[in-house]
């Protein structure tokens, strides 16, 4: 098993989610997030003060999926995110050693 | 500040006197001293408020205190309307992103209608001579002061007035910026209302309200159209709700309309704007009185029933048609019920007002619900489906359930018409106003369309006005 | 809207005056015009708040427009307590999953009163006769219009007096929803209000403010009970808190009492409506005066003073207990005192209203932080450590501590007692008011509970009722 | 409570007039009754709010229904200004792990003033006799009942009057807090403020308003210094806002100041306090003429207008040197014109109002921009920048702009200096006014650091004042 | 070391928490994240608008240990999680190749 | 690749960020997390009721690089972080098996 994360601009959640669906990913868990990165953020200004904000809002979306369905996965993400302009994000992908569904108690590849 | 004025006090008021009554006795020809009978008289005239001895010099020739107090609380209470009322009620109901630009929206009107007013609106509402727009006698409120000005109010400063006024003359545009929340420029929405306020409020407004108005039925022996209006239905609701159907379809949808949740950020916030729009309204229903008299005691008491009925009935539309009562339902029929009432509080009885309450929880439930999917434009927080349908409908209400038994001033100059042809006149009001606000609203829209651009880029509008146009974030809660 | 009434008013107000000395010169026959000494003699009464010429024809028929203003000044703060003021301190102590549960219950709340207080409950509170409850000659509102009521205020519009009414009609069970918020459904929460209403409350106002009411010490000569309660000790804050009581205990503790941490969502929110109440609770107390005369003065330092100094003692009491003052035990505090002076605000002196704060300081703050903890029941927002311990003992220092110094009412049926026995009959009203209130609540909480239900499933109170009841959610702030 | 006063309202009103005129007809030496003529000039003196007859018994000795409910009205107002008002604008600003203790200054120092205020502060502020600070006569609130002080005003309450009062003496330190927000600890706020009451405010009210004060030019014909301050330039704003400086400067800067974000936590909140204080400073300004007259009238239109203006004119400069207006800009604006037209409201003309707002708008904003990043003090809320420096530039302004035109009384004791040298002696009051709450502050300040100590520990600092301070957080939003 | 990565219904942490603690676990760190799986959201509706919200709220617990403590604590939190209805949530067990106590300074075994 | 996951004060942020900068790290994903350790939260009191809140809040900071940057990352990271008081946190690093950025489509060390 592996664990995709994606880091993804937040507007393109529904796509995303979609994307995914058709790929046969049922389930997913998604986080705010900050992103540091090429892209900027904006500047804020109160009064006397000046603050750079430079973290950008994203959304990271972290999947366990079974080693034969992550390449299509990931293209479906990679697909559904792009804008191609800069900030669109990442995806990484990790080794998972062991899955439990809580419920059910099933191990492995059955319990994502 | 403390005062030991009382010493003084005769002065004072010789002082106001003379300006007050500049224009009725040349200055230097003095009036004559009223008899003990005659002061008697304009005292009770004051605790009825009604007319003052004109033929000799007055002895309380400023404003009474009941009715002058009375006024400045409801001016103050109309502004509490928009600061913050209108502004947490559209502001919690935008995304988190736009909140702020809501209240820059709001705040910056307060502050531009506030100069337009000042240099030369209350002048082009309320000083003769015209029926379509006044004149510039009042221009920078030159000669407004503390007296009254017999021609509105004989015991209310006409200084206090204008101010008055001049709270729904802010509250009228800012209501407009529901409909076009969360992707217009803020040099748009302030460039629109300025050219706005000189081509529909200004004439609007004195057409109905003005002494000489055009539409002024109640007051204007010689109106050509015999409509009644008393708070506001025509100026406010529907001068802004028409407007606003306009130009929400001029600028058109917001991006992602109908695939992105766009659900209210904060019903917290829209629900104390509900709650603070209800209070002030009685300065702005009750107060439209102007006087503390038992015509604002009706009118106190038609706003508080139709508001109660059109939340209730709102919300049991919805318990009906959809499993669930919602607190935007609730705070949706709240301001519907205002807004219905607003022409009809003190023209209509409380059973009348109970009438008003039910189809004011129901029209405006459909226009929000139905009509708005069904023709698909994109009134971001409905402000056609609330102020139009409901300013309309109670423009329309009034014309059959007005009586001069709630106000007898209806039996003055429309003994003849109130409770038969009426409505006629009423509809005519309806055809003027709804004209102006549309020809007049698109025409400026794309004015400014064509200068200073109505709409932000993509970019902007994804990320949110309130950093784009102001700089700023609604909340930092890390 | 503007208006030029003054050459009509004279017409405006005999149109008035007809209808409201209907009942007591019969159409047709006309009263003696006044003499100046007499119309004078008028004007000083409106001034003073004093009674009315009854022999003679009125010149001044219509309300007096300082008191006037003030009641509907007073009216719409009262109604700025419950929308958006109780619902804001409330709302801000459950959780934030609750926080539109607790809103949409008190702008229901609001709307089914009106409703009620409209059909009947107006005539059952202020109609005559009856010593237990009144008639249904006002029903409808029937005859209630701009012109006074004498029977209860000489110069204010009757129908004023009745909206200032029914926004204490509005918030007392309003008050009750604090002790079972977060688990009780909003079907039952209105059955259950709309009930209590007929069994609790329409009885014990006319019982205590009703011309001819059991308990009407100050005015009923024949009242069997001569306790005196200026602004509602029993007839808002025992009976809501009382029947809180009974109604929390009857629906049962909160899923994961103990367990889970249950912090209020939002003290900001909680603040800002301690706040409101304290502000609108003038025109509830100073309101309650009925007029802007000395008494209604009185009443306004009183309450300042036992507010100010009560929030002082809360948080006292918490710095030495426990090392810190917090903002809700400022509140807290705040609230406490605002309870507890109510019964006394009109009839104590400033000394008296010190010693009221320090007590309700003390006693409610023992009651929400002992006895609560040693009896275990889970009044989840403080209603009875609030409104019961503090109306209770507001009662209670009321019948020591009223005294003609600061009414010169009291002398007058209450000229034996006030200072001596008033105590017992204090203790009377107390005993009456308590026994309706759980005997009443208890029944119609056992019809609530067997008929549409008083709990949502175990599921729905862990998702949160803003979700399950109404669809929505308090904020979307990602 | 309902009532039926009415019959002995005559017996009301005599009990309060022999309390009231004890001072002028010994007790038992009953006055004369008036002549039908006297009583009517004494009911056309009510309306006038001029003096009242003092030779003749009054037949209408209580405080005068338009004026009392006036008066009534404006301090619930300006109770409003500080809560939820001034604490919200204010705890917007702070990072959201200090907002409760921004609520707790505020609420804590209202009710600690209000013991302060009911022990001594009123008499030492307004009992005679003393140019520099007031006797104890009024200790207690002894004699100050519901009829009015004629050294004050006629027709109002005076216990309304000491309470109207003590809600300025409320904001007024609630101000100086905005300036050590986020780093001091709460026992040093109530220290200081209690300290500071006695050595700064009493004198400074005493001084200024006094009857007999050394600085008040209007009524004290025997002042040194003929200043003038309508509603609070010197005594509110300028005492607290250079008062907070000296303390900011004291207690040092926040941690992290300048490395780490700032950001307010809550624009939302910030912008409802500022509409908050806009509505509640109407009760402050207009209240400020003591009765619903002309000058009152005047008052509400002067600060209308500065205050919308100087709003603009921030914004416009934000938008000019930055290229966006900001809701802080905007809101910062409205207070900055709320304050500098303060000293001027009732002494100026709605032109002169204009000149104001310009002013405000501008000198503020550089004071919070430019001059606080040039000198690099903490000024956290900027206390200063807004309430020192408005309040001084209005003080002068003032000077400058005051005209008979608009008040009458100017010319009374002042004819001579009125728009000649006024400004000299408006120096001469800034002086005084400086010099007292700088060298006043630095003592007392002193004072508290090395008892109490005024820093919470870095730790305490980096956890936020909330949870160290109070228990408390703000928000449970998860 | 290992990463046990867990997502339980929020209403559950208490519980868990408890649970670990006896297990001997001493730490972990604790995120709010938003599910998408068999469970289903809420609908909402404003006036005339509806939205369905997909997703659930959920907490993610994080806790690095020992490859030898890894059993007891997913059994641990496998039985405090558990409901039996839908939604309960997923345990992954992810590969960890070093660790530091930042105040210490101390690696491996001995720095969670 | 590895993935660098270091929980850390909130306050020390602008230090971290600017630490990693100087070590050549250009992107990185910041979380709010609750952190359950040694570090003891606090106590609230609401009238009667007295809650431990026994979390600190903590930000989690991911960053994914190539395996010769990870040594000087970690240096960075636990230098800029650490105050000596318990709480500074601990840093983890996990392997990454790809890495994808969306906006391109490089892969691997390109993509970090
Ligand atoms: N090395 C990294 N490790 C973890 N997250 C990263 C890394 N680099 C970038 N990110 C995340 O990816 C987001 C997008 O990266 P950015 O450099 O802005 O644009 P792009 O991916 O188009 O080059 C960042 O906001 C950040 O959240
Ligand atoms: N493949 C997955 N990868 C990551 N998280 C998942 C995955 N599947 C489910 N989850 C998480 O587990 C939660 C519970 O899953 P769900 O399908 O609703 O119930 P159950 O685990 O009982 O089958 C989801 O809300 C989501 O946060
Ligand atoms: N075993 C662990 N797994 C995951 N996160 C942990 C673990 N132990 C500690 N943490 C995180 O590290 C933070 C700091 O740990 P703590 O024990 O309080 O201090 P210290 O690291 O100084 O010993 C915790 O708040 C928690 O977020």
């Amino acid at each position: 098993m592996k664990k995709i994360e994606a880091v993804i601009k937040p507007f393109k959640l529904e796509d995303v989610k979609d994307a995914l669906a058709n790929a046969g990913v049922q389930g997913m868990t998604v986080i705010e997030v900050k992103g540091f990165g090429r892209q900027k953020g904006h500047t804020e200004i109160y009064r006397g003060s000046e603050y750079t904000v430079d973290f950008v809002p994203k959304l990271k979306i972290e999947i366990v999926l079974p080693d034969n369905a992550v390449e299509s996965a990931i293209e479906a993400i990679a697909a559904a995110a792009r804008t191609g302009k800069i900030g669109d994000g990442k995806i990484f992908v990790l080794p998972v050693e062991q899955a439990l569904r809580i419920r059910t108690g099933e191990c492995g590849d059955h319990a994502v | 500040m403390i005062n030991m004025r009382t010493k003084l006090s005769g002065f004072v008021t010789i002082g106001v006197m003379v300006t007050a009554l500049g224009g009725l006795a040349w200055a230097g020809e003095a009036l004559k001293e009223p008899s003990l009978e005659q002061r008697v008289a304009e005292l009770e005239a004051y605790v009825n408020n009604g007319s003052r001895l004109t033929e000799v010099a007055s002895k309380i020739p400023g404003p009474g205190p009941g009715h002058n107090a009375w006024l400045m609380v409801c001016a103050a209470l109309v502004l509490f309307m928009t600061l913050p009322g209108l502004a947490l009620f559209y502001g919690g109901l935008v995304r988190r992103k736009n909140v702020l630009s809501v209240l820059a929206q709001c705040l910056g009107i307060a502050g531009l209608v506030t100069i337009l007013w000042w240099a030369v609106g209350y002048s082009l509402v309320f000083a003769p001579v015209g029926s379509i727009l006044g004149g510039f006698s009042f221009a920078f409120l030159n000669g407004v002061d503390s007296a009254a000005n017999p021609d509105y109010s004989g015991w209310v400063s006409q200084n206090v007035f204008s101010m008055y006024q001049m709270m729904f003359a802010i509250i009228t545009p800012a209501l407009i910026v529901g409909a076009v929340a969360e992707r217009i420029k803020y040099a748009a929405v302030l460039m629109f209302v300025g050219l706005w306020m000189f081509v529909v409020y200004f004439p609007l407004a004195h057409m109905v309200w003005g002494a000489d108005g055009l539409m002024n039925g109640v007051w204007n022996a010689h109106s050509k159209i015999k409509a009644i209006d008393f708070a506001g239905g025509t100026v406010v609701h529907m001068s802004s709700g028409w407007s606003a159907l306009v130009l929400c379809l001029i600028v058109g949808k917001r991006l992602g309309l109908g695939k992105t949740a766009m659900a209210p950020h904060s019903m917290v916030l829209c629900m104390i704007g509900t709650a603070i729009l209800w209070i002030g309204w009685y300065g702005f229903n009750a107060g439209s009185a102007l006087a503390a008299d038992g015509i604002a005691s009706n009118a106190f008491v038609t706003t508080t029933l139709a508001t109660a009925i059109a939340s209730v009935t709102w919300a049991a539309a919805e318990w009906i048609t959809r499993g669930k009562p919602s607190v935007l339902g609730l705070c949706s029929g709240v301001v519907a019920g205002l807004v219905t009432v607003t022409p009809a509080c003190g023209f209509v009885t409380s059973s009348g007002a109970v009438v008003i309450g039910v189809f004011a929880g129901l029209m405006p439930f459909l226009a929000c619900v139905k009509l708005k999917a069904a023709l698909g434009y994109d009134d971001a927080l409905d402000t056609f489906g609330v102020h139009a349908v409901g300013g309309t409908l109670g423009l329309i209400l009034t014309g059959f359930l007005a009586t001069a038994k709630a106000n007898p001033n209806l039996a003055t100059n429309l003994g003849e018409i109130v409770g038969r042809t009426l409505w006629l006149h009423q509809l005519g009001a309806m055809g003027i106003t709804i004209a102006l606000a549309v020809v007049g609203s698109a025409v400026i829209a794309f004015l400014v369309k064509f200068t200073v651009g109505l709409r932000p880029n993509v970019e902007e509008e994804t990320v949110g006005l309130d950093v784009v146009d102001h700089g700023e974030q609604g909340y930092v809660l890390e």
